[in-house]
């Protein structure tokens, strides 16, 4: 089974990568971008069939390690 | 020789290359901000080490797309040498100056550490003052500066004596124990097809006083000043 | 302008819309006692505001008004003839020679790190740095004392890594070389780990800058970052209640940007090459609140602050969340009059925010206001002078009994106890910590380290250097804080001549326990007394330092850890010794008792 | 309108990061899982309201800055 995580900062949590991608692309000719956030994408293959089991087992790597959650949101999904 | 070099929000061995460049040719270089499109005419462009735009999104990307560094391309194609040390290596390959990427380092993190290189070639304006296969230990210091190229890419690199150094073993072998970041057949700088612009991780400029780093470095901007001048 | 502050006085401030009834449950989730919050009351003549509640929280917190160890720090000797700035500003300056003088400060930034190693340990780099610039000097080393649990905690391998990469995360992007430091490990931090900071930097003496304010219709100036709602003040039900949409408003913890800290860097260097200033001061704990306030209170000014003017990162954001916001990379700075767009050019070139939020005035009074309504109305002077100072009662640990050295057995194998002691954590290389920090850039390292018992660090490429070193042995200090505090500031002091500079002034951040418990305020009490004693026995002053209390989990302390940081000058540079054994044949000499 | 720009790391490209997070899941006690890859996700507010100039423009930004598209592939989402 195929696994895609994504990791992004909270509201309110400052985004330094995010807010220098907005001015760069201001520089750059797109007056139209506004609000930039950057976040990660991770994808995983898991050797593991039962969609529920995995779901846990993702949230729980997710807590431990994948993302900080003093500062960041996670979301889960299953493809395939 | 007349030396530029270049300065973007975030740049920081600036200093340390003008210092170097300054004990080695008497001269302060001219210091040009990363807006101007236009600068003096110099002998030589020097793209300095740092965390331009904060190296965000991707190392160099930002600092590539800049007004300077359209101007520093369009001397390159005329000629005009280029250095580009560690963050200016990174701006460089994203300009397209040079081939290959620079990717995080293999074990991830920042690594700040004396280094052993290979001199692949004294064919070369930054390289004239050393011996093919000679071992120099210069310091390295950053994060993504394990090298990349497709097979295709580094066949014709190798074919044409574009490696300019690399890492290697105090006794100059070159396997894996002398790499600090995992970077592709060991490969710490390369040239580009006529060898007037030349990329390289390590920070030949933080070696060239004997107190202070070991001065192996020196020899690099002696030979560029031999054959600028 | 002022014109309209004699009026400005007289009017009762407005409420904010949701404004809450103070209750003394909110006054004590603001840390304030009921005998404090009589003291607000007696000095506002009326209920305050929330806003105004903030403000005294913020300033009358442990950490910014040292309420408790106070009357303990007057025992540190600070005077030499060399001092040109000791306690009481950003940080402490010293004469170093030709004209040339060393500013230097360690800061804490322990619960934080705790709670998010890479960011706390990131911003307190940040912050440290910070305070060092903001004085003239541009910064030429850091260093950093670390102390974490016990190794095999499930705990201390995220906190290290962390840790370790938020400092070179900071340090690296901004430039400056981390060139010693120390790390050690017992299960007593298991709970409350300690990450402190220091940072030395050079400035001509005659362009060094303070945070007094003067000039009675000064601009106030607002640079760097914009303001977000970062490590909003501990009170989190009061800032909740106080907005509508409670989960975005969550008081949040406080990223870094060192990119833009680089920036503000190089602007603020460059403003301070012009002749604009008249007061800056960093915004660091308790942000806009203490930086105006303190500006304004060395200075015996006033100071009107129109919020709304403030630049802002969210919407929504209302005045209390802006004085107590504690987002990085800031500066307040008082200009000459009509300097302004002189200044402005300087951080738009290199694209900080610039704004003009306030301006001086002659009342002694700091005035809040908010598109046109006065929200905030406080006495500058008995906010400072009727600020709680406590002597809390203290109990001094007695000298422990001595340990007959005939009854520690001898090791039966001098190998395997050599290569036990070698790879204890406290003994082992810590390179794996150091080569993650850039140690060389700026070119002037002479000794790097693990090379000497000081680093040492050239001075703008002349011959002269300065040594630096941090250190501390909490557990002597537990042992008997009186002998542990004079040990950590010997150690220092021969750290600094062993390679061969002159010791001139240390730094120092002492982290204790909760100081209410008498033991702990007795093992703060004796540091103090042993520091001092070996400070003046030495001719070593203290020029600037940090007070961390509080490092407790589940009533259980840290291990009484006074750290010092010290530096020395060394004439020429190429006459420093490291401790490396360089050849072959050279004879071993053992010195001292 | 929102946008969402996916960069990840174009196949045969190796991914330090990626094997560095597999082999810390490995180590924390997921055995299960595989091959990760790690890629960036970014949000952008665009100040427009017609999508097939949002899309072009959005393509332009990734060419331009966003990827490398020597390395990197891309893909872009509209919402709202
Ligand atoms: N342990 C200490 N020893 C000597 N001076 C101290 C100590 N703790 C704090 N100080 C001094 O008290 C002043 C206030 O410290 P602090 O609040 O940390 O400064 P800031 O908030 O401006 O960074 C500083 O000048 C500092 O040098």
């Amino acid at each position: 089974m195929k696994a895609r995580v994504h990791v992004t900062l909270k509201n309110g949590v400052l985004d330094p990568q995010g807010k220098a991608i907005g001015h760069s692309l201001n520089r750059l000719g797109f007056p139209e971008v506004g609000d930039v956030r950057q976040g990660k994408f991770i994808e995983l293959e898991l050797d593991e069939t039962d969609k529920a089991k995995a779901k846990a087992r993702l949230d729980e790597m997710c807590r431990k390690l994948l993302a900080n959650t003093v500062i960041e949101n996670y979301s889960i999904e299953l493809v395939g | 020789m007349k030396a530029a070099v270049l300065v973007f929000p975030g740049s920081n061995r600036e200093g340390d290359v003008a210092q170097a460049i300054e004990l080695v040719t008497g001269r302060k270089p001219q210091m040009v901000w990363h807006g101007d499109g236009d600068f003096e005419k110099t002998d030589l462009i020097v793209v300095p080490g740092g965390f331009s735009y904060g190296d965000y999104l991707r190392c160099g990307a930002m600092a590539a797309l800049s007004p300077v560094m359209a101007e520093v391309k369009k001397r390159a194609a005329q000629g005009v040498p280029v250095l580009a040390i560690c963050n200016g290596f990174q701006i460089v390959t994203e300009a397209g100056l040079l081939p290959g990427t620079l990717m995080r380092n293999a074990h991830l993190k920042f690594v700040c550490s004396d280094v052993h290189l290979k001199v692949e070639t004294s064919q070369s304006l930054f390289t004239n003052r050393y011996q093919a296969g000679q071992v120099i230990r210069v310091p390295v210091a950053h994060a993504e500066g394990n090298y990349f190229a497709d097979q295709d890419t580094l066949k014709r690199l190798e074919d044409r004596g574009q490696i300019a150094f690399r890492y290697c073993a105090p006794d100059g072998t070159v396997d894996g124990t002398g790499n600090p970041n995992g970077s592709i057949r060991n490969i710490a700088g390369v040239f580009n097809e006529t060898k007037t612009v030349m990329g390289l991780m390590p920070h030949p400029e933080n070696a060239v006083e004997p107190m202070f780093g070991g001065s192996d470095g020196k020899a690099l901007f002696e030979g560029l000043v031999e054959a600028l001048t | 302008m002022s014109g309209n502050g004699v009026s400005v006085e007289k009017n009762p401030p407005v409420k904010l819309p949701n404004e809450p009834v103070i209750t003394p449950q909110i006054v004590a989730e603001h840390g304030l006692s009921p005998e404090e919050y009589q003291r607000v009351l007696a000095i506002m003549g009326r209920t305050p505001t929330m806003v105004e509640l903030g403000i005294f929280s913020a300033m009358w917190s442990e950490h910014c008004s040292y309420k408790s160890s106070k009357v303990w720090l007057k025992k540190l000797p600070t005077k030499a003839p060399w001092v040109i700035q000791g306690p009481g500003e950003n940080a402490g300056v010293i004469d170093i020679g030709d004209g040339q003088a060393a500013i230097f400060k360690m800061e804490s930034h322990n619960h934080p790190s705790y709670i998010e190693p890479y960011q706390g340990a990131a911003t307190g780099v940040g912050g440290i740095l910070r305070d060092v610039f903001t004085m003239g000097a541009r910064p030429i080393a850091n260093l950093n004392a670390l102390r974490f649990g016990d190794p095999a905690h499930p705990k201390t391998r995220h906190l290290v890594s962390g840790v370790v990469a938020g400092i070179g995360g900071y340090g690296n992007c901004m430039g400056i070389p981390t060139v010693g430091g120390e790390t050690n490990f017992h299960a007593a931090y298991n709970g409350n780990i300690l990450v402190n900071a220091m940072t030395v930097g050079i400035a001509p003496t005659d362009r060094i800058f303070y945070a007094a304010a003067a000039g009675v219709g000064n601009p106030l100036v607002y640079v760097g970052s914009k303001t977000g709602r970062d490590g909003i003040h501990g009170a989190t039900m009061a800032s909740t209640e106080f907005s509508e949409d409670s989960e975005e408003k969550r008081p949040t913890v406080q990223v870094g940007d060192p990119f833009v800290e680089k920036l503000l860097l190089e602007a603020c260097l460059e403003l301070m090459a012009t002749d604009v200033i008249v007061a800056i001061q960093d915004m660091g704990a308790a942000g806009l609140t203490s930086s105006s306030f303190e500006m304004a209170a060395k200075g015996g000014l006033g100071v009107i602050v129109e919020l709304d003017k403030v630049p802002m990162r969210e919407t929504g954001m209302n005045p209390y969340e802006l004085m107590l916001s504690e987002s990085q990379e800031r500066m307040l700075i008082v200009l000459k009059p009509g300097t302004e767009e002189q200044a402005r050019k300087i951080f738009e070139k290199w694209e900080l925010d610039f704004a003009v939020i306030g301006h001086l005035t002659d009342t002694e009074r700091m005035v809040l206001s908010w598109h046109g309504d006065i929200v905030g109305n406080i006495p500058i002077p008995p906010l400072v002078t009727e600020a709680p100072v406590y002597e809390r009662p203290w109990t001094l640990t007695p000298l422990p009994a001595v340990l007959d050295a005939a009854s520690v057995p001898v090791p039966k194998d001098w190998r395997a106890s050599l290569l036990a002691l070698m790879s204890c954590p406290d003994l082992a290389s810590k390179s794996w910590i150091w080569h993650q920090y850039d140690h060389l850039i700026m070119g002037n390292t002479a000794i790097r380290p693990q090379d000497g018992d000081a680093a040492l660090v050239r001075v703008n490429g002349g011959h002269k250097g300065l040594a630096m070193t941090s250190d501390c042995t909490p557990r002597y200090v537990q042992a008997h804080p009186e002998t542990g505090g004079r040990q950590a500031v010997a150690e220092a002091w021969r750290n600094i001549t062993a390679v061969g500079a002159r010791p001139l002034a240390v730094t120092d951040n002492m982290n204790f326990g909760n100081p209410q418990k008498p033991e702990i305020m007795g093992q703060f009490a004796g540091a103090i007394m042993g520091m001092a004693e070996a400070c003046k026995v030495l001719d070593f002053p203290v020029v600037s330092g940090n007070v961390s209390l509080y490092n407790e989990t589940e009533g259980r302390p840290i291990l009484p850890t006074p750290t010092i940081g010290a530096v020395g000058v060394i004439e020429d540079i190429a006459k420093a010794v490291g401790s490396r054994l360089t050849q072959a044949g050279l004879g071993i000499v053992l010195i001292g008792e």
